[in-house]
């Protein structure tokens, strides 16, 4: 039941907004709706760890430590994006961007707000779908729905630029979902033909994962192929990433978050699913291979965009580019240490982005513009908490101690020494020093410097609640993880190693 | 029955397979096709054909739900979603025939190539010792889906204006179901059901994003959408 | 401890008075050289005691810095006088202070009279100073090498030890790399005490002073102290020159016949050494201050010579 | 014992890290806070490290992170107790410093801040030294560089000081990777990350491991030492870090690299071979001359100062060189000696050079100004600050009696010993070096004289008319802290070498200490029968017996003469002003002319000319010499990468059509090469 309750409470969310005519009201429910729902994942997880995997309607969903961390880190974004959100959209009503809206398409403000509020849920609930799915069908679907419910939150702000971002993303989106499909249908066949359709009858992961090792090889070789390059490009792995800067530089800010994190942990989480047969069927080099290549090209096609950038949100895009390379690089590598390292650092990533995100949209709603160059340096002046925040942020996420994702990148790189792949290890640091260059020469040059005399924000009790919430778990969980989270990760890496 | 050039001793199968081969003609078609209206019937054309395959191999296995599916496909996307997009072209006023950005010949001869990509890629699917049917029909049809996939790959890659990138994107899932239909008869119904489902939401949210683009720029062209870089 | 006082107290004696009378002997025989009949031997000791009983004009900009410099250079010559052989092999303070401290000790009188220099704030100090911590780097390679081919041979940087090996085999001294050591260690003691081809010691002409232009203001009894202090470093790095290539006739204990011996030789070794540092000045001009570093650069490569073919032809 | 008061120091410098963040709205409280609290970690950590060092035996303890790969395990032995013995001390006499030194910024900068980060590079670096586990170590590490980089940039508004803090951390960050690489190849050969398991899976590796990681540690530790060529970022970032900061910079934080070799090197990798041992001691070497033909043409005192610390690094390095090769060679004995010459200096030159960058920290202070061309005539107004860099001065130029030429005696020593025991041409390096370090020292002599005459004698140079004033008692209790440790560890060598038994005998296996000293504890002897012998106590002792005659001599004088003052001599001029006085840049022009190979240097003479061409009206010289490396090595290199970068660009150019070929292109090829077995 609390399965279903998962489902229920963000769409319920979504719907009540149609409802509402007051912004209060529904800023209420998506906050109430979404502590809920992080209440339920922690019960969720709690339950999982306790009594080992759940399920409902004969196995239709199915939540075991892999889904259930999942569903946590997509509910923690969930609620930290719906605080933010608020502070986000006041700021934008006050500083007058709806009603330009309002003149170029004729749309009310609350309308526009409605927009959000009601998109925003049921794309997290597609996203919590992903994880809950056990049907591998199911699960494309959901990840579509993702799709579907983000292009509007892309062109949320009907510029031209959103425009032609939304349809990016939508066009690249599907076709790498078709790839995705085919993939699955493949899957689909390659146990159809060990099994037959009775037994198969729901394409249950948890069925397929007992027998994957008798699949039919060929078929499963070319199904993990259209996988990869499907869900790699929702995860946006290179060169299928195209779409990523465009749509987070557009979306708003709680959006491009949800996008950068929720998103890109269903698209891994899909292929973590997809891993596991493959390396059942194929062993674990076939896939390793393939994903360290891509993994590894991910993390390169970053970094001169990282080293020669104008424009922050363009750059968090990136770093969301590399982020997803070194995911899939940890999966390439494999082992236990890479397992657990990449589970560590989806987590880690997870709970560090947002606040990138988050101090990137303070920056841009308060100067009115994204480019570094219109920015002049020196925010540290006007909005110092912002700035510090960004800088804290900018350290934390380009995996520099004592920051959390230093540990996942260390586990990984160790896991990368054991697989025996010595000269993409090296590689991989050098490209992760040049994207912290990059990154700091960029956002010290934004925070530090002489005053340019902007004048100080509005103090915003919801921006800043949402900020010095996230900083201080960023800076607690560098230093100290609590062992029950712990202790799903490793769930979850047993899971995804095949115990 | 037995015809001597198909080596499927099976008649549904062999239907199929003359069928999937009709629906590959077409798909080559598109790819020489200058005009978008034509485009958008020769899909409904497919559409049809796919459904029918669908219909046969639900006679032909006794699956009654594939008859669902080929219902849906019927309706959906030989009636509905062509009829939305005439509706659509119609709207904002396309007339003028598309430009590909390589001309005709090539675009045929580099579908021929990708034709036989697929057939060298489901080679391999072919285990001659598994005299089975299902093994043959296997091998032929993933061909033609593969085919008709990178085709309609092929097809958005060489069209400028947005509603034919959609036309491409719809045909390439074409390459998917029949693929979906002839190989597995039929993912579970629910599957089914929802991607048909995701694949109509798809049409609608392209549509209003190409109604809107067509709004805002004045033009469908959308290697003009060439501000965001870098 | 009463020992090692008896023996300071005998060799600084020693120090002190022959120190001037070597300067004078070479002065003299410079003179004699280019057919002048000059002063006599004994004039540095006049000018000493005269410059002693001076008064002193201390310029105005000074500090403590200017009136420090001269203590520390007289007494650091000194004392690294107590550390090396003279007459015996055993020298007073050698266990408290070899080869490198004797260098060192060295360098910390020129670092305190180079800073006393530029104290006055006359162009001409900052000149000597920056001229004179130029040479005296750039000759510190070479002297090291030339040192260290001996340390090496001998196996400890202690003098005394040095002197003792040197005296057990003192045929050694034909040995090519004593020989190359010799002349590269020759030519720093040139450099370090600031003569001809090097620095010319008489001169007082602007643009051409090193030394001398250091201690431009200084007066009375400290020009006393710096004088003293430069002749005893002479003959300090003399002394050490001369005992450590050609060690004979040092005595091997502290008896009265052995130092009588000793302070024979020794005496004899310096004139022959001064005589040869009188033809050099007499039969060369001084450089050009860039050229320095070249005759340097060849007492450099004197040393490494004399290093490899230690242990070529060992 | 040690270990609680290195908790008690540890739990010093966390509250005081975040008292001073919580009190950063209050300037006063949080200045008395930062400067109390490390004042108070520092003297439990001074106690930790000699109770540490006492003990000989390492003591251990964890502390869990919530995750079982990383655990935060210490180990408190000899070798942390040296470098937490100099980080004591240093923190000691910069707290004190900073009393008066903070006060300046009240109402201007945010203290409390400045504490935060100030508590947190004193507390990275003491578990930077006592971390026995790869994880925590390089935690530590990083936390130290940006608490560092926090602290360069503190002037952030100064586009220069920006510049430095991110070549500074940028290059913190590549040491990083390799420490990173070096140590996942560690954990990989045995397991874990625990340093104690290292040294015998380090034996084990296959001979490319071992190198690799041998360069890799180099790689790593040799850059945030500075060593030529990766120096670059040192003489940028040290200068412009407020003075208090540049002095634990320089005095402790390259340090930092120096304990990592020594760790790393002699106990991790259990011993590395002998061409290895001869690449340290030839960068040491290279380090060296270079680090101080750079300071001497240097007129900006901090920067000066900054480049002293490359040469002083590659002293210490030539000391560790040649420890190695002993050890690998058979000699541990002699390798103990090296060691100890390596160690020793590390702990001098943190003294010396903290108080060197504390004097030019109240010079800055008094003048406001860095330039030296502009300073002159400082000893009148500021006496104790004059005196305390003059010793300081003193020691690091390596002169006896000072602390500095014990250990580049031992190091002398140590070098003379090694052409006995290598064989082939490889032993000529020793003496070599020998002669290196003897120009180096000289040279540094050079430098000291200049740094320390044109700021501090003569006449004002441009600041009469600023009202200069001594440093506040506090300032001057700092520095005078640290001049006394200059005096004692230079008098006192003896005295304290036997404490480094426990060190060498952890390292080497090794009793070295009682060799090391003879005639009845006075002097220093080299360690070997015969080797040489020096006594700085004696010499001190010797020197002010000697003096006192000479005083009497010109005291007998003075009292028939009246000692006059009087001008300098003006040829003839009169008018002698500071305009007349020779300048920092004119000092080391001799330098500068004979090593113009190195320097390249340039110059330009603009003279312009009223009437006649023989009395020009006004000259301009300008003169610079080529930063060889920055010029050569850095700036194609940056220029490569962003142009690379750049045309990388072209990649997201904003055409879908180019995205779907991206994807059509992988899906194809990837169907072609990878559908098929």
């Amino acid at each position: 039941m609390l399965l279903l309750w998962l489902l229920i409470v963000p769409l319920l969310a979504g719907l009540l907004a149609f409802l509402f005519r007051k912004r209060s009201l529904m800023e209420l429910a998506n906050l109430t709706a979404f502590a809920i729902e992080f209440c339920l994942a922690a019960a969720l997880a709690a339950q999982v760890l306790r009594n080992g995997p759940v399920s409902l309607w004969n196995g239709f969903f199915y939540a075991d430590a892999l889904s259930a961390l999942v569903i946590l880190l997509s509910a923690f974004v969930a609620l930290a994006c719906s605080i933010y959100a608020v502070g986000y959209f006041r700021d934008d009503e006050e500083s007058g961007v709806f009603q330009e809206i309002q003149e170029s398409s004729g749309r009310a403000a609350i309308d526009k707000l409605r927009e959000y509020y009601a998109l925003a849920p049921i794309f997290i609930c597609s996203m919590i779908l992903v994880a809950l799915a056990n049907n591998l069908g199911i699960l494309w679907i959901a990840v579509e729905g993702t799709t579907l419910a983000s292009v509007f939150l892309v062109m949320f702000y009907g510029r031209e630029t959103s425009l032609e971002a939304a349809w990016k993303y939508a066009i690249i989106a599907s076709v790498g979902l078709s790839l995705a499909l085919f993939g699955t249908i493949l899957t689909y066949y390659s146990a159809f033909r060990l099994l037959g359709t009775e037994t198969l009858a729901s394409l249950n992961w948890s069925v397929l994962a007992g027998n994957a090792a008798n699949f039919d090889k060929p078929t499963m070789r070319l199904a993990f192929i259209l996988i990869l390059l499907g869900f790699g490009t929702k995860a946006g792995i290179a060169p299928m990433h195209t779409w990523k800067p465009d749509a987070y530089s557009e979306a708003p800010i709680p959006a491009a978050a949800l996008l950068a994190t929720g998103v890109l942990n269903c698209a891994v989480y899909a292929l973590m699913r997809f891993y596991v047969l493959s390396s059942k069927c194929l062993g674990p080099q076939f896939a390793s291979h393939l994903l360290v290549i891509f993994g590894l090209l991910s993390i390169g096609v970053a970094v001169p965009f990282i080293l020669v950038q104008k424009n922050f949100r363009r750059l968090l895009a990136y770093s969301s580019i590399d982020h997803s390379g070194i995911m899939v690089l940890a999966l390439g590598f494999g082992g236990p240490l890479g397992i657990l390292g990449m589970l560590l650092h989806m987590t880690f990533h997870s709970i560090t982005k947002p606040l990138l995100f988050f101090c990137a949209g303070n920056v841009q709603q308060h100067l009115n513009t994204d480019l570094f160059r219109k920015a002049r340096g020196g925010l540290i002046h006007s909005m110092p908490l912002t700035g510090a925040a960004f800088l804290l942020a900018t350290l934390a996420v380009t995996g520099s101690p004592p920051f959390s994702l230093f540990q996942s990148e260390f586990t990984i790189l160790r896991s990368a020494f054991s697989a025996g792949y010595f000269v993409v290890a090296i590689i991989f640091i050098g490209f992760l020093v040049t994207i912290f260059s990059g990154f700091l020469v960029h956002i010290s040059s934004l925070v530090l410097g002489a005053d340019p005399d902007h004048s100080p924000p509005k103090s915003c009790r919801w921006k800043s609640a949402s900020i010095v919430g996230l900083a201080a778990i960023v800076i607690v969980i560098g230093f100290w993880l609590p062992s029950p989270l712990y202790r799903l990760i490793q769930g979850a890496a047993g899971i995804v190693m095949g115990g | 029955m037995r015809l001597p050039f198909f080596p499927t001793p099976d008649l549904g199968n062999t239907i199929i397979t003359l069928m999937a081969a009709m629906v590959l003609v077409l798909q080559i078609a598109t790819v020489g096709q200058r005009w978008l209206i034509s485009n958008i019937r020769i899909f409904a054309v497919q559409s049809m054909l796919l459904a029918a395959i669908a219909g046969i191999v639900a006679y032909f296995n006794h699956a009654t739900h594939i008859y669902y599916v080929a219902f849906l496909t019927l309706v959906l996307k030989g009636g509905l979603v062509p009829w939305l997009l005439e509706r659509l072209a119609k709207r904002i006023g396309i007339r003028r025939e598309i430009e590909p950005l390589i001309n005709v010949p090539l675009s045929i001869l580099i579908a021929g190539g990708l034709t036989l990509l697929g057939y060298y890629v489901a080679e391999s699917f072919y285990h001659p010792e598994e005299t089975s049917v299902r093994a043959a029909l296997g091998h032929n049809t993933l061909a033609v889906a593969i085919a008709l996939f990178l085709i309609g790959f092929f097809t958005m890659l060489n069209r400028r204006k947005a509603l034919t990138q959609v036309m491409g994107l719809l045909s390439l899932e074409n390459g998917l179901f029949l693929a979906a239909i002839s190989l597995t008869y039929g993912m579970p119904l629910i599957v089914e059901l929802g991607i048909f489902f995701d694949v109509l939401v798809a049409v609608l949210i392209l549509g209003i994003l190409v109604f809107r683009i067509r709004e805002a720029f004045d033009s469908m062209d959308v290697s003009k959408l060439r501000k965001l870089r870098g | 401890m009463i020992e090692t006082l008896v023996k300071s107290g005998m060799q600084l004696v020693l120090i002190l008075l022959i120190a001037p009378f070597l300067s004078g002997m070479i002065k003299t025989l410079k003179a004699r050289l280019q057919t002048r009949r000059g002063s006599d031997v004994f004039q540095v000791y006049r000018d000493i005691f005269k410059l002693l009983r001076k008064g002193m004009v201390i310029p105005e900009t000074a500090s403590w810095i200017f009136s420090a410099a001269p203590y520390i250079v007289f007494v650091t010559a000194i004392l690294v006088g107590l550390m090396i052989p003279m007459t015996t092999t055993h020298a007073p303070l050698s266990l408290f202070g070899g080869v490198l401290a004797v260098v060192y000790l060295l360098a910390l009188g020129r670092f305190f009279l180079a800073l006393g220099g530029l104290d006055t704030g006359s162009p001409f100090g900052g000149m000597g100073s920056s001229r004179e911590m130029t040479i005296s780097a750039i000759a510190e390679p070479a002297m090291m090498l030339a040192i260290f081919t001996v340390a090496l041979a001998a196996n400890s940087t202690n003098l005394s030890e040095m002197a003792k090996v040197a005296v057990s085999q003192s045929w050694k001294f034909l040995a090519p790399s004593q020989m190359l050591a010799f002349a590269a260690l020759f030519i720093v003691l040139i450099a370090e005490t600031g003569r001809i081809p090097v620095d010319n010691p008489d001169t007082h002409l602007e643009l051409t002073m090193i030394h001398e232009a250091m201690i431009l203001e200084y007066s009375g009894p400290y020009l006393a102290l710096i004088e003293w202090g430069a002749s005893i470093k002479q003959l300090v790095l003399m002394t050490l020159l001369v005992n450590t290539f050609f060690p004979f006739g040092l005595s091997s204990d502290w008896t009265a016949r052995g130092l009588a011996l000793g302070f024979l030789f020794y005496i004899a070794k310096l004139l022959v050494a001064g005589c040869l540092i009188a033809l050099i000045e007499t039969s060369n001009a001084k450089l050009r201050f860039f050229r320095v570093p070249e005759l340097l650069m060849i007492a450099f490569i004197l040393g490494s010579l004399a290093l490899i073919s230690t242990f070529l032809f060992i | 014992m040690v270990g609680v008061s290195f908790a008690i120091s540890v739990a010093c410098y966390l509250t005081g890290a975040i008292a001073c963040l919580a009190s950063s709205r209050r300037p006063a409280l949080a200045r008395y806070i930062c400067c109390t609290a490390a004042l108070a970690g520092a003297g439990f950590g001074a106690l930790a490290a000699v109770l540490g060092i006492l003990r000989g035996t390492p003591v251990r303890f964890s502390v869990s992170s919530g995750i079982p790969l990383f655990a935060y395990s210490f180990s408190y032995d000899a070798l942390a107790g040296f470098f937490n013995l100099a980080l004591a001390i240093l923190a000691g006499a910069v707290s004190i410093y900073s009393f008066s030194y903070l006060k300046e910024f009240e109402g201007k900068r945010n203290i409390g801040f400045f504490g935060f980060l100030f508590h947190a590079l004193l507390l990275s670096l003491t578990i930077t030294f006592t971390a026995a586990d790869a994880f925590l170590f390089l935690m530590a590490w990083e936390v130290m560089a940006l608490a560092s980089y926090g602290l360069v940039t503190y002037y952030h508004e100064d586009e220069e000081t920006r510049r430095a803090g991110l070549l500074y951390i940028i290059m913190s960050h590549i040491d990083l990777g390799c420490l990173l690489l070096g140590f996942a190849l560690l954990s990989q050969a045995s397991g874990s990350t625990e340093f104690a398991s290292f040294h015998a899976a380090a034996v084990q590796m296959s001979n490319g491991r071992q190198v690799a990681a041998f360069m890799l540690f180099f790689l790593g530790f040799g850059m945030k030492s500075g060593i030529i060529p990766f120096h670059i970022w040192l003489p940028a970032a040290h200068p412009v870090a407020p003075s208090n900061i540049s002095a634990l910079l320089s005095g402790i934080v390259i340090k930092a690299g120096i304990y990592g070799m020594a760790r790393i090197f002699l106990d991790s990798l259990g011993g590395v071979p002998s061409w290895a041992g001869l690449l340290v001691l030839i960068v040491g070497v290279v380090s060296a001359v270079l680090g101080v033909l750079y300071a001497l043409m240097e007129h900006d005192l901090k920067r000066l100062l900054a480049y002293h610390s490359i040469e002083n690094i590659g002293i210490i390095l030539m000391g560790l060189g040649a420890a190695l090769i002993f050890r690998v060679e058979g000699h541990p004995q002699l390798a103990a000696v090296a060691l100890i010459a390596a160690i020793f200096h590390t702990l001098n030159h943190a003294i010396f050079k903290c108080l060197l960058f504390l004097g030019a920290g109240s010079v800055l202070h008094s003048t406001g100004t860095r330039n030296m061309e502009e300073l002159g005539g400082l000893i009148r107004p500021m006496p104790v600050t004059a005196f305390c860099f003059l010793i300081g001065a003193v020691a690091i130029s390596g002169l006896p009696p000072l602390n500095g030429f014990v250990s580049e005696w031992l190091t002398y020593q140590s070098l003379l010993a090694g052409f006995g025991v290598t064989g082939g041409l490889t032993r000529i390096l020793f003496p070599l070096a020998g002669s290196m370090l003897a120009l180096t020292g000289a040279l540094a002599a050079a430098c000291f004289v200049k740094a320390f005459a044109i700021t501090f004698l003569a006449l004002p140079r441009g600041t009469e008319s600023r009202h200069i004033h001594e440093s506040p008692r506090p300032m001057l209790i700092g520095m005078g802290l640290l001049t006394a440790a200059c005096v004692a560890l230079g008098l006192g060598a003896t005295g304290f070498l036997r404490a480094f038994d426990p060190l060498t005998e952890q390292l080497l296996g090794q009793r070295v200490g009682s060799n090391l000293i003879s005639g009845k504890g006075l002097v220093l002897s080299a360690g070997m029968p015969h080797g040489g012998t020096v006594s700085t106590a004696i010499i001190a002792l010797g020197l002010l017996i000697l003096a006192a005659p000479a005083a009497l001599l010109v005291w007998m004088a003075a009292q028939r003469f009246a000692t006059r003052r009087g001008p300098s001599w003006d040829c003839g001029l009169p008018g002698l002003s500071a305009e007349n006085e020779y300048t920092a840049t004119a000092f080391s022009k001799p330098l500068r002319m004979i090593f113009s190979a190195l320097y390249q240097p340039r110059r330009e003479i603009q003279a312009v000319f009223d009437v006649s061409p023989y009395y020009p009206k006004e000259i301009r010289f300008e003169s610079e010499i080529e930063p060889t490396f920055e010029k050569r090595l850095y700036a194609p290199l940056q220029e490569f990468i962003v142009r690379v970068s750049t045309k990388m660009r072209a990649i997201q150019a904003g055409s879908i059509h180019a995205y779907l070929l991206y994807i059509f292109v992988t899906l194809i090829l990837l169907l072609f090469f990878g559908a098929r077995p």
